[in-house]
């Protein structure tokens, strides 16, 4: 992987849900070295307001083509949310450590993600194909305008108000369906919401299943420079590991979310 | 050609522009996206005796054009840093400063001493910060005769250029200036990061779990250029200014109020080359401005005696 | 209907939403713009014994997320403001404090006696951070037997409410709340401006007539909300948090740290309505939490005792 | 005068020279109380950076929009720059005391502008014409493509550079004009960078003709309560006026330029 900090033009901005974007841009560099579950680093423009780059996981990769989902939760996204295609934008990566997904321990990528935790399954999803893994994908929201089921494979959906899919947990919705399904060499892959990946972790333990999971946290450098991203490691004595450098992307056995 | 150096002690920096202690890590995560090369100097995260940890998450939080930040001096240790990055930081061309910690007299020296033996470290940085466990962990900082001793026991162990970093967080910072260079420092580097604290006002937590932190960036520019001139007017050694600079102007002014070197923080984190782009930038302005020293630029403020009392009304 | 009012001694506020000093005039020039009566209070410009012209241009310039300001405290003085617009100010229904200024412990004296004969204050606010003449203009702010005297001083002349306003350019600002209190004030005001500077690098001069000025805005939320909460672990009387409170919940976050009531300063220059809108949402954030009182949330940061150590590693 | 603040709608935002833009907004509240001379203070965004409102005369009134016209100089006018019709435009206004242009002591009125000065006068012309004055108008700039020579009437050009108009500065034009031609009644309506100012100042006084300029200065509030936008006024001891709220527009019989 080769880290690049560029300023790469937008080629498109869509609304996909209820503010929630895809963008697109040009960036060969990074697009080249990019593996799912890495992220890219976005300074949304020039201003000291909001100061630091803000953490994106790399959607898709289509050519030289980088893609990123988002929904509008503060000052940095709604401005994402303005970029039009032609505009520059300030890309650092990509950065992180991506998920394991060609190990031959497992031969089922079960893909669990919660809200906007979808982002680095469409690309995840390309590799698994290629490794010719078995996908199912279980995928939960709030409501159905805040879901993004797109470029996955085997799709089951929950909703917390039950406006798609199945009302309740996206977790709770894989709980049943291995109650109820024989799912041959499973391994998970999750993203979401901390309290969603404890539940998750909790059950892939109890299932005696492998699981990796991509973390959020807030970032300041994105590089292992600031030490201001940590999450603790599992053993006896607190020690801790950092979310950009050796994450996002953790074995769920290691860490304590 | 435009002269960018200068020197401290025995030291020649090829050029004004450090990267300040916890901003630019060990400088080898940093390689393959700068050339570290170009800068005049990198000051190390802070090194304690023994490895920290670092305080719980969160460490980091926003706020408006700055940051606050709780980090809590996670480093590697003095050792492992001695071991393991120093031997691979000596190879670039430009003046590696180490940056030290402690909770206590006796364990500034001891760090220092280690590196005394080690080689490769230019210059000593000293983070007074720092909570003083014998004072139920008052800041060395903010007591000038802890700031004066510790600068005073550390200069005997060592003829390297000896830099100690004040922090804002005092009444009269001149005051430290002035004792610092009494007790024989080669420099003093201005500032550290200014208390600060944020709150969420759904769960009713601090957003850092130390409760408050350090901010810094470019919030906090217009304090630290204060800090910087109120030295400038005490002190005859070099001063390193810090604080909320992002781009070459910022440097430039800190370098008129007094500052002979600037230090690039926080705003690595949001461009790492931002301290190449003013070693490059401090150059054009010097051509256009018909300078041929950069070092002709320092202490020159213009300032109307007359009405420039510090601590006038406002 | 959330109750929103809270009591200084004998005077009621409606609510926990004034404005500052300096930040809003005499009232006069904003009644068409906005509902004055809607506020819990003003605070006047601070009034000194003989009119002030203030210092000569440039007196403001912006800086990242904040704004220096060097006015040199420009007002009517005491004897204009009495006879010109507190009659008029009176009409409002709001609480009215006179925010005080001066170069001697006397003239404060002398200052709080002239509106003491008058009608229509209701409370005095006084500003410490004024060049102390007899020492050379050293700040009354900076040194804490200095504020003391001058609260136990103007203590004696008035039973109306007496709040100290505390300068954060100190190293322990608790230390100067303790001394508030226990020379008889009945609340304090955290914080004045930050003192900070900002440079011309093309003239080479400071973009302030008087070098240096103070520091205010968004930028200095974050050292404001530090200072309120290190106040707030030592005082028992009430604390007004002021500083870079621009929204509803950078409001709240100074009550949650243990402010009783808040002004708003520089936001009203940008939107002279923004007391007004935290008024109500102050109001509609209660309903949501229902809460029936706002008061209840002052003082309530859930924290870690046990890693919150304010001058502690960063 | 009523002064209002509110969010209006950006009608049309044009570019008429180099990096030049004349904003429109709808705005009948302003719009019906403004006179020539008067400014409106702008948001240019939510943000923080920048913090404080920019002042901007009023370029023209046409029905029930207003008109500003700047050129981008920083990051508030950078961001103005790119309004689009239909957003929404936070304006505080008008504010200030306006041109005295109705008294009868005069018959010709003499605009003299340097730069984007020009910016009051085309609102200006609008009511001289009304009030049946002589106009002369005198425009300066560095060069052609800062001129702005719209809706002026009976105007004179100067450039530093001589790429249109006279070569020089606008207020040696106006001297050499008044050396060869006989002004009727005249009085001097000024507007530019101060050091223009001071010399039509200067010109103005040798000529005793009267002079009234319209003065730039930084502004936090535009309202009278900051304190921070004094000039000095003539006189023995040292006193300030505050330019937002007795100015912009003053007398220069009155003023320390
Ligand atoms: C490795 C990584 C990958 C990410 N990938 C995506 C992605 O693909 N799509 C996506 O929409 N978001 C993703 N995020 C989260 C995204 O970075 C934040 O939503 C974004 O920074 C918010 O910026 P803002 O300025 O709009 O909001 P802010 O104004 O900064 O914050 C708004 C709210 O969001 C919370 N918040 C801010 N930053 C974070 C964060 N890093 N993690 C969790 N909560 C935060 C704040 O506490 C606040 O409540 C990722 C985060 C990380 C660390
Ligand atoms: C009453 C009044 C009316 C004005 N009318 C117009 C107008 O019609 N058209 C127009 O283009 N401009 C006008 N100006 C100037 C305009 O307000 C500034 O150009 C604008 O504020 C710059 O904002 P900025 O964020 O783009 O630049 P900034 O980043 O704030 O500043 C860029 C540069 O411009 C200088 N500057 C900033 N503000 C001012 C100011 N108020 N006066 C002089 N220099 C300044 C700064 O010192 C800096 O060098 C007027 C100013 C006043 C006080
Ligand atoms: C996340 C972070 C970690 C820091 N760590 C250290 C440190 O270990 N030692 C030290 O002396 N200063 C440390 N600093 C302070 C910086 O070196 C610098 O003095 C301060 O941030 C002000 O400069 P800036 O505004 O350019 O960042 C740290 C700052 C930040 C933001
Ligand atoms: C232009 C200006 C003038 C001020 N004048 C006074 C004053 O006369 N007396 C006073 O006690 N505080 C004065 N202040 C300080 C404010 O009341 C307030 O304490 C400070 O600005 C911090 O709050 P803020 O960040 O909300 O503005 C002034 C502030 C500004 C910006
Ligand atoms: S975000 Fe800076 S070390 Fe991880
Ligand atoms: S700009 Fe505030 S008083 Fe004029």
């Amino acid at each position: 992987m080769t880290t690049v900090q560029n300023i790469f033009p937008v080629v498109g901005n869509q609304e996909v849900g209820a503010e929630i974007f895809i963008l697109r841009f040009h960036a060969p560099a990074i697009a080249r070295s990019s593996l799912p579950g890495h992220f890219v680093n976005i300074k949304v423009d020039r201003s000291y307001y909001p100061l630091l780059r803000r953490p994106f996981s790399i959607y898709d990769v289509e050519g030289d083509d980088v893609e990123v989902v988002f929904n509008i939760v503060g000052r940095g996204t709604e401005i994402l949310a303005s970029k039009r295609p032609g505009e520059g934008l300030d890309v650092l990566g990509p950065l992180g450590r991506p998920y394991q997904f060609s190990d031959v321990q497992y031969s089922t990528a079960v893909i669990v993600a919660g809200g906007l935790g979808v982002a680095p399954f469409p690309f995840l999803t390309r590799f698994l194909k290629k490794e010719e893994k078995q996908i199912i994908t279980f995928l939960g929201a709030q409501t159905e305008k805040m879901l993004v089921p797109k470029r996955l494979a085997n799709v089951h959906l929950a909703t917390d108000d039950g406006s798609a899919g199945c009302q309740g947990t996206v977790v709770d919705l894989v709980e049943r369906y291995f109650e109820t399904t024989c799912v041959e060499g499973p391994k998970f892959f999750g993203c979401g919401p901390n309290e969603m990946l404890r539940a998750l972790s909790q059950r892939a333990e109890n299932l005696n299943v492998p699981c990796e999971v991509s973390l959020e946290c807030v970032m300041a450098c994105g590089l292992g420079i600031c030490q201001g991203c940590p999450v603790e490691l599992r053993g006896g004595s607190v020690r801790y590991s950092l979310v950009c450098k050796e994450g996002p992307v953790y074995d769920t056995s290691a860490i304590v979310i | 050609m435009v002269k960018t150096s200068f020197r401290l002690g025995e030291v020649k920096f090829k050029n004004r522009v450090l990267v300040a202690s916890g901003t630019f890590g060990y400088g080898d995560d940093l390689k393959d996206l700068i050339d570290i090369n170009k800068l005049g100097g990198i000051v190390t995260k802070s090194l304690s005796l023994k490895r920290r940890g670092g305080n719980p998450p969160p460490r980091i939080v926003e706020t408006p054009c700055g940051m606050l930040n709780s980090i809590g001096l996670a480093n590697i240790g003095v050792q492992e840093f001695i071991l393991k990055k120093l031997p691979y930081l000596r190879t670039f061309e430009t003046v590696i400063v180490a940056n030290i910690a402690a909770s206590s007299v006796e364990e500034y020296c001891e760090v220092l001493s280690m590196l005394e033996s080690a080689e490769g470290v230019d210059a000593y940085e000293i983070n007074v910060s720092c909570p003083n466990v014998k004072e139920g962990g008052l800041s060395f900082g903010a007591s000038c005769s802890m700031t004066g001793k510790i600068t005073m026991e550390l200069r005997r162990l060592t003829k390297k250029p000896l830099i100690v970093k004040l922090t804002p967080n005092v009444t009269h910072i001149s005051e430290f200036a002035r004792v610092v260079e009494d007790s024989g420092a080669d420099a003093i580097s201005v500032i550290n990061t200014v208390v600060g604290m944020s709150v969420d006002v759904r769960t009713r937590k601090p957003k850092l779990s130390t409760v408050s932190g350090g901010l810094s960036g470019a919030a906090i520019k217009p304090i630290a250029l204060a800090k910087v001139y109120e030295c400038a007017q005490v002190v005859g050694i070099p001063i390193i200014g810090i604080g909320g600079i992002m781009t070459t102007e910022d440097a430039l002014e800190f370098l008129i109020v007094g500052a002979t070197a600037i230090q690039v923080g926080t705003a690595n984190y949001i461009d790492p080359s931002t301290g190449v782009k003013i070693v490059e930038g401090m150059r054009k302005f010097c051509d256009q401005e018909n300078i041929d020293d950069v070092g002709t630029l320092v202490g020159t403020l213009e300032s109307n005696k007359e009405i420039s009392v510090i601590h006038s009304w406002l």
